[in-house]
């Protein structure tokens, strides 16, 4: 997005020559497959782009992709790439992680870059299991997940990674799922087109230890009834022919109805671009688990300062204040004296 | 401003008493956390420096913010050595100790010469200050302090009455009764009052504060020369020191424009991702300043982050550092194994403290050795730099940068706690002739394949430094990725053959043990020839061994002393040197870290002199261990 | 709260025999105060009383309290007061933290602490700066402020601690202020009475490195006109006899109103015992600086099961089903065979 | 269920050709991740192990969950040693090898010994599984398998066939071939039927594939019997092993079922505070089955927060544990730091991979002794702890926990991935005879002030044990604080002054080193009077010295060996018993961090052996390095 003369790329250009290392069947190659075939719309160069990444099975992902890359440690992708966008505003900076890396031992990095909005476009695998420790719950599992580490069933309240990001201030907060590619493809543009922090949850299936955690929602034959499509300044509204709607109550409480009942009037619409996330953690809320409908799209997209570019602007305000630094001056500014 | 104060009464004074001459002094104010000991200490050694002294200082100050006032926790100090001559520590013991109130007494009596000059701000000396300070009777009063030559001065009242016609309310008054004593202390010793004058002129936007500070300390000045309490008034003349420009540093500002400097000296921009932590943070807030030098600075959320937003800008081409304490050299200890991994060029500086833990947060220690050269997981070797005093902190960033640099590693700078807030006179070095440290990034493919195709290879490593090519994002089809786990030698993808993973571990090893080649060797400086004692020092203890080395040979010891600033890889010639004495010393502010890995490396019976107490070795300390090794 | 007879205690019973080092017209005096003379009313014993804390001014708190504590290090108390709460659920453990060591480098032990819902009272001393190491920004403090460490001013966008807390599913949330020690003390027994993570913002005064931060709020003239008094089940209504008040707006935005322009009616009822924490969200996002009207009391306040608690029912349940653990039969459940 | 199997068929069948008696043999499976090459490993040696052999076991499998099927990457394979006498090491070379793919006979060809038996399934060498393989040609038709007895197996269309009456579909059938695998391998080392068929019949759920693994496993054994193939049928005989009760375990349940015991030999609740993480998880899954030993387990947000917790719960009175490997080891420096200066009973298990960084997660290493021992910032000193076996690991755990518990400290235990993975036969400890770890809480005040009221005095040490009185919320009247700060020697209040500073630095170190008085001297064994040479081992590296040892031995040359559990601190003994030899051999899967110890304490030339592949030493290797050492 830094590059004035768009380049002009194809898929391969974005796909390296390392062999794709997950289980047959992972939900991680859909998301692999839309990025690289995004990536040539962006109008932007391999090497102007960086991808940073910690540990688990989808932080393998910048291995392949053709660009500049770090496969660094356990939940420290943001810090990491925090460096890298406030270092470089002209480079193009994507953060790869999952619901162990970037919620459990990467929260805090993970809130703190979304934050300072940090501009990156932040991709959360949530396949709701640590992968590629083979199989103990995660975060985001659900209560009562019998896992190689609770064999009697997990009695940790999980985290909505929506609410997390939207308690720390995001600016772009969206949701996605590794079945729909097209969704997918929309979604990380538009996540990579917002200056800041952009924060795309991914449903991912991990076919070996989690297999069809959010099939009752974005199966085929789920998908009708079960997935609520945002679209800001449209009414929401979903089901077969949109027979269901979302209204938010003076109390406060934001409630599913049938249109019918209320009327189309009543229904809530989408805004986006709010300043105030307090609808957005609504709608983020609206589901509370796998299995009642759930909206996907863009929750919020707001414009707030790049933290990357408000740290070079003091950079530059202070260059042409006192000039370019001069290091013989620097040397004398605390009083000198001479000895002859 | 200036005018308007009183200094102008003394211009029309006569001379004052004769002074006498002496070769050097240290002095001690010590007072409550509130009353400003700090900048009065401050002001005292910077006259000093631009009266030509040489000097050295020792500020002291609790780790609460402020504990409660008057009482001996709550105790502020601030001493230093001025002298006609080269010296490099602040002293052992005070010739004089200012006391402002009875806590400071109580804290530091201890410390001041037998027979020394003991100035008490009898002001403070009511029941209940002496009751907070845990004082049964008044030591004013009672024979507590016999052995001392005392002068109390009410500093208080005075100060009171001295700027009332001023209009200053006596609450606010008391607020400047350091500058009497400064102004004292400062008529004592013959320090031109000038500097300070236009100082306070400059700091104090108050006008009523700037007023009632200038007449204050004015009025103490003037104290000095009307009071008959006083039978001697000193001067210490200015020091022989080589001929050049002198400013007054200390080493946390002087390893911020090292870092400064290196950023310029390597072409690079500096790029400081940080965590608050003292006595590491003043390093933050200098360089937040030097923007304009194309330094960015980051405040991180944690010290893994810190280190992590350096080793990314990194990545991405700056020159990347980090600056913490030893807590947070232990927190950053895994991603110092990812930077080891990625052979990556960062600076990680840790400014040592008193430990285990949280230990004695605002003390010095020399104990985060073993943690720095020992302190990862696996085989993660890298490179170790100790800066010796407050000024040598700029060389030593600079040096540190370049082995980062050339090396495409991280490296461990260590500081600590007493040169960090010490200060000395610094000669200033001539910009012009500081080394340049840039290195090239890479630019082109630099692997051939048999069908004639080219690519880059991001671990295909230089035949002489075994440093791996930096080629940073923006470069044209240089892409690649880099990661933690075990890569393949050369070509850089992932690899867990045996063979490979022998052979980098080795190479690793190998490029910092080759780092030895390409530093100074070891010096013996004094008896280098007949020595029968040699005392192997690093890091701060500097000042000490110097001092105590010159004391114990000009009392006809046969003493030499080797002081290391690279403590990782040592170098070559350090074991052949060691041998050449009977006996080796090694001066530590820990049980023997350093000890123990020369006793490993060249299996000599070395001995260790060990002191953890949160301060830096007297030199008679040292005189004493010398001597005892020779018994 | 686990004593079944009450023991009757005094403040002094309460107070440890070290003197208290703040400086003089620190905020945290006050708190101090408000805690050591609820303390008796709750009915508990300081044997069972366990204060953990962090580093920085505030964590010095636990040395002021005669009962058992741990002054941690840096971030680290969740984490410790979780181990120490999920041990021993009969004890009462109470979280002492500051803007810097709970939301900088403790920020994600204190997520997770309110998303397991640990049984603890946590106290967050706000005071927008990091006091011990005397006077950087902190992750509390407003944009442009100018420390030591942001001699140009902070570009670092701010948390806002309770929606921080909400959006990591906190069951009890909470603000409370330094200089009214009767509301404190009833917002601490609340959260005290709660079963679960209680999170209490206070906004407390660093007299000494950011003097006044929250005097246009909390300062007796501003308080009437700027301080949103929470009531369960009581219209949102605040200033000179409640002429301003909250509503709820259909298109789910909460604005402040004149309750003259809306009618009585209109105005928003608070509900802190609803699961749905969009509402707390809302509210606590009402206030976006330290100049405008902002909401105190009890934002939120659920039931939801004491991670300690469901721990040890584990344990139970399977003592009860295979009875009390037998170390040679574990020896031997993986199949033996004998040796001659 | 068995009735239902064709197991019957071979019971009607003649006997079977006469089974050669042999002492050993090395097997090793390997295929295809997927190919559950590590169930057909598990299960041949426990039916080994209840057949009464000695044995010793080996896995390996990539760090992916699962590589690309078909290639190298994605090998996994198992190699167990079984033999009829006292062995510890799973055998330098395979003498069969069962490659069920190409890139499995790629990748472990060439461990197999010359003249080895090689068992391929030749329905898996087709075209493209070749050439994912990475083979040009098709190595069974070409010369490249000469030197090896070569057995073409079609296991996969056998499989099949035999599968196919029961309904089973061909590609579900294919996923049974390794129990054709494991029934072939049962018959050649005439291994019972029974245990293995009953365990199929236990362990599959479902229907047709319980009765289609079984029936592979029946065919397999059959095709044995049947085929001319196999010139010879081998029997390995029982070892004549100290009678008692057997089980075969793995160092990770080994440990796991120490702290168990641990807890019930302390009387304390064991709380397990745990992040995830290979190859530590599975002490974690272990432990979080045997709740009703009243074993907490918390999976943690991560590795800090997780000694974090254990730290408070041994603060709350329970037995606090934690387990991870490096990484983990790094990020719990800072708060092991804290436990250090708390002096509270802590145990922190380090099961160490190959690094630095992520390194080789899935493989073995012993580097992380220095970061045990020397990574902590300040002066932190703590006891180190060496797991030598699997089975060792179970004392190991209940050793550590009873010095932490004593003593009122951190404690690490080291173990590796090579015996955490791996098993071995292990007699069963009589539960009665296991010693009483408990110790008992502080119940009263313990300092009686001049004026004769009392006090608790958190830091008032055990005369003997310099141990601290470890007073749990909950008992009245013993509230107390306690901190990272440094504390005064006794009450424990903060304090700051440099006496007190050094008088603590000083105690917790002699704390620590006064526990060599409480553990069991260092014994040499072998030629203890006149060895030449003296190898000195510490962790897993025993199998292979001890293999090396005898072997050296029996060929005349004089070898000692001393063999340390416990790391830190030393056995007072040591440098005594090293001296008495003329060469000290030190072999590590390190850069020789335990030799440069021995080296730093005793002054001795002590030499290094280093191996950093993920692998652990072959008995081969050091006896090649004692030899050399003596040539
Ligand atoms: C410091 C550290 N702790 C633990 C691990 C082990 N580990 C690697 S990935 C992972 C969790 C992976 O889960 P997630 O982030 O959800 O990624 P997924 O594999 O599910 O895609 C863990 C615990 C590690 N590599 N480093
Ligand atoms: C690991 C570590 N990093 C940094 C520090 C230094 N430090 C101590 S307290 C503190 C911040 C204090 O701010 P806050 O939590 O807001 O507490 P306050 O002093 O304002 O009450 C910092 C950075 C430390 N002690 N340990
Ligand atoms: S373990 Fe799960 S997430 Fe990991 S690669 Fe396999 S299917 Fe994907
Ligand atoms: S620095 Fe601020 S927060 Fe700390 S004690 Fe002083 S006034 Fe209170
Ligand atoms: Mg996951
Ligand atoms: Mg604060």
């Amino acid at each position: 997005m830094s590059d004035t003369i768009v380049p002009v790329t194809t898929k391969k250009d974005w796909t390296s020559d390392q062999e794709v290392r997950w289980c047959p069947g992972c939900g991680d190659y859909g998301i692999l497959l839309a990025v690289q075939q995004l990536m040539p719309d962006l109008g932007i160069a391999p090497e102007n782009t960086v991808f940073i990444s910690g540990i688990g099975c989808s932080s393998r992902f910048p291995y392949y992709m053709n660009t500049y890359g770090m496969h660094g440690i356990h939940g420290r992708a943001p810090a990491i790439a925090t460096g890298v966008a406030v270092a470089r505003p002209d480079l193009d900076v994507w953060v790869i992680t999952g619901d162990g890396d970037g919620l459990s031992i990467g929260g805090n990095h993970l809130i703190h870059a979304l934050r300072r909005n940090v501009n990156l476009t932040i991709l959360l695998f949530n396949n709701r299991i640590y992968g590629l420790t083979k199989g103990q719950y995660s975060p985001t599992s659900e209560v009562g997940k019998v896992t190689k580490s609770t064999p009697f069933g997990s009695v940790d309240p999980p985290f909505n990674p929506l609410s997390v990001a939207l308690g720390a201030e995001a600016s772009f907060v969206a949701r996605t799922h590794d079945l729909d590619r097209k969704h997918m493809m929309d979604i990380f543009r538009r996540a990579h087109d917002h200056r800041g922090s952009s924060f795309v949850e991914i449903f991912q299936n991990c076919n070996v230890f989690n297999d069809g955690a959010f099939d009752d929602i974005t199966s085929r034959q789920a998908r009708e009834e079960m997935m609520i499509d945002l679209r800001h300044g449209q009414p929401i509204r979903f089901g077969a022919d949109g027979h269901k709607g979302v209204v938010m109550g003076t109390d406060g409480l934001l409630r599913i109805v049938e249109v019918a009942d209320v009327g189309e009037d009543a229904i809530l619409v989408h805004d986006a671009y709010r300043d105030d996330p307090g609808l957005a953690f609504a709608l983020a809320r609206l589901s509370h688990d796998d299995h009642s409908a759930t909206p996907f799209g863009v929750f919020r997209s707001v414009d707030r300062p790049d933290y990357g570019m408000a740290v070079g602007r003091q950079l530059a305000e202070t260059s042409s204040k006192k000039g370019p630094g001069d290091l013989s001056a620097l040397l004398r500014s605390n009083g000198t004296w001479q000895v002859a | 401003m200036r005018e308007e104060v009183a200094m102008t009464d003394t211009a029309e004074r006569p001379a004052g008493r004769e002074a006498e001459s002496i070769t050097r002094v240290v002095v001690r104010f010590a007072g409550d956390s509130g009353d400003g000991m700090q900048l009065t200490g401050d002001r005292f050694t910077s006259v000093s420096a631009t009266f030509g002294n040489d000097l050295s200082t020792l500020p002291e100050y609790p780790a609460e913010i402020r504990a409660p006032a008057g009482t001996v926790n709550g105790v502020s100090s601030f001493q230093v050595q001025i002298s006609d001559h080269d010296i490099t520590t602040p002293g052992d013991e005070p010739s004089v100790l200012i006391a402002m109130n009875p806590a400071a007494l109580k804290a530091d009596l201890g410390r001041l010469e037998s027979h020394g000059l003991l100035i008490v701000n009898s002001d403070a000396f009511g029941e209940r200050d002496l009751a907070k300070a845990g004082y049964a009777a008044n030591p004013l009063t009672d024979d507590s302090l016999v052995g001392y030559r005392v002068v109390e001065v009410p500093m208080t009242s005075l100060t009171q009455k001295a700027t009332e016609p001023l209009g200053v309310k006596p609450r606010d008054a008391e607020r400047s009764k350091n500058f009497f004593a400064l102004g004292l202390v400062s008529w004592l010793y013959s320090r031109p009052t000038e500097p300070t004058v236009q100082w306070i002129a400059e700091r104090f936007k108050d006008d009523l504060v700037r007023l009632s500070n200038a007449t204050a300390f004015t009025a103490g000045y003037n104290f000095g020369e009307t009071t008959e309490q006083f039978e001697h008034r000193f001067v210490v003349k200015p020091a022989r020191m080589p001929a050049g420009e002198y400013t007054n540093i200390s080493g946390n500002v002087a390893l911020a424009w090292g870092l400064v400097a290196a950023g310029q000296l390597a072409k690079l921009p500096v790029f400081l991702g940080s965590y608050p932590i003292t006595p590491a943070s003043d390093i933050l807030h200098e360089l937040s300043k030097h923007k304009h030098f194309g330094v960015r600075t980051v405040q991180a959320e944690d010290e893994i982050a810190a280190v992590g937003m350096a080793l990314g800008a990194a990545f991405a081409g700056h020159l990347g550092v980090t600056t913490t304490s030893g807590p947070g050299v232990a927190l950053k200890s895994e991603t110092t194994s990812l930077a080891v991994s990625l052979e990556l060029p960062l600076l990680i500086i840790d400014v040592q403290r008193g430990g285990p833990s949280t230990g004695l947060p605002t003390k010095t220690e020399a104990a985060d050795l073993n943690i720095a050269i020992y302190g990862r997981h696996g085989e993660a070797p890298l490179p170790v730099i100790a800066a010796y005093s407050p000024a040598h902190c700029f060389e030593a960033a600079i040096e540190a940068a370049r082995i980062a640099l050339k090396y495409r590693t991280p490296v461990i700078l260590l500081s600590d706690g007493y040169i960090a807030n010490g200060s000395e006179p610094w000669r200033l070095p001539d910009v012009a002739s500081l080394p340049d440290i840039s290195v090239p990034f890479a630019t082109e493919m630099n692997h051939t394949n048999d069908d004639g195709t080219t690519e880059f290879w991001p671990y295909l490593r230089d035949p002489e430094t075994l440093a791996r090519p930096w080629a940073i994002p923006g470069t044209p089809s240089l892409m690649h990725r880099v990661g933690g786990l075990e890569k393949q030698d050369g070509r850089g993808d992932i690899n867990y053959t045996p063979e490979n993973h022998q052979r980098m571990v080795t190479l690793r090893a190998a490029k910092i043990a080759g780092i030895a080649n390409d530093i100074p060797p070891a010096v013996a400086v004094g008896d280098v020839e007949d020595a029968d004692i040699c005392v192997l020092g690093w890091g701060s203890t500097w000042a000490a061994i110097d001092a105590a080395v010159q004391r114990t040979r000009r009392r006809g010891l046969k003493v030499a002393w080797v002081h290391l600033t690279h403590v990782n890889p040592l170098p070559p010639n350090l074991g052949d040197v060691l041998k050449r004495y009977p006996r080796v010393l090694v001066p530590e502010l820990n049980l023997g870290q350093m000890c123990r890995i020369v006793r490993a490396n060249y299996l000599i019976d070395a001995k260790s002199v060990s002191k953890v107490q949160g301060l830096p070795f007297t030199s008679r300390e040292l005189e004493d261990a010398i001597e005892g090794a020779l018994q």
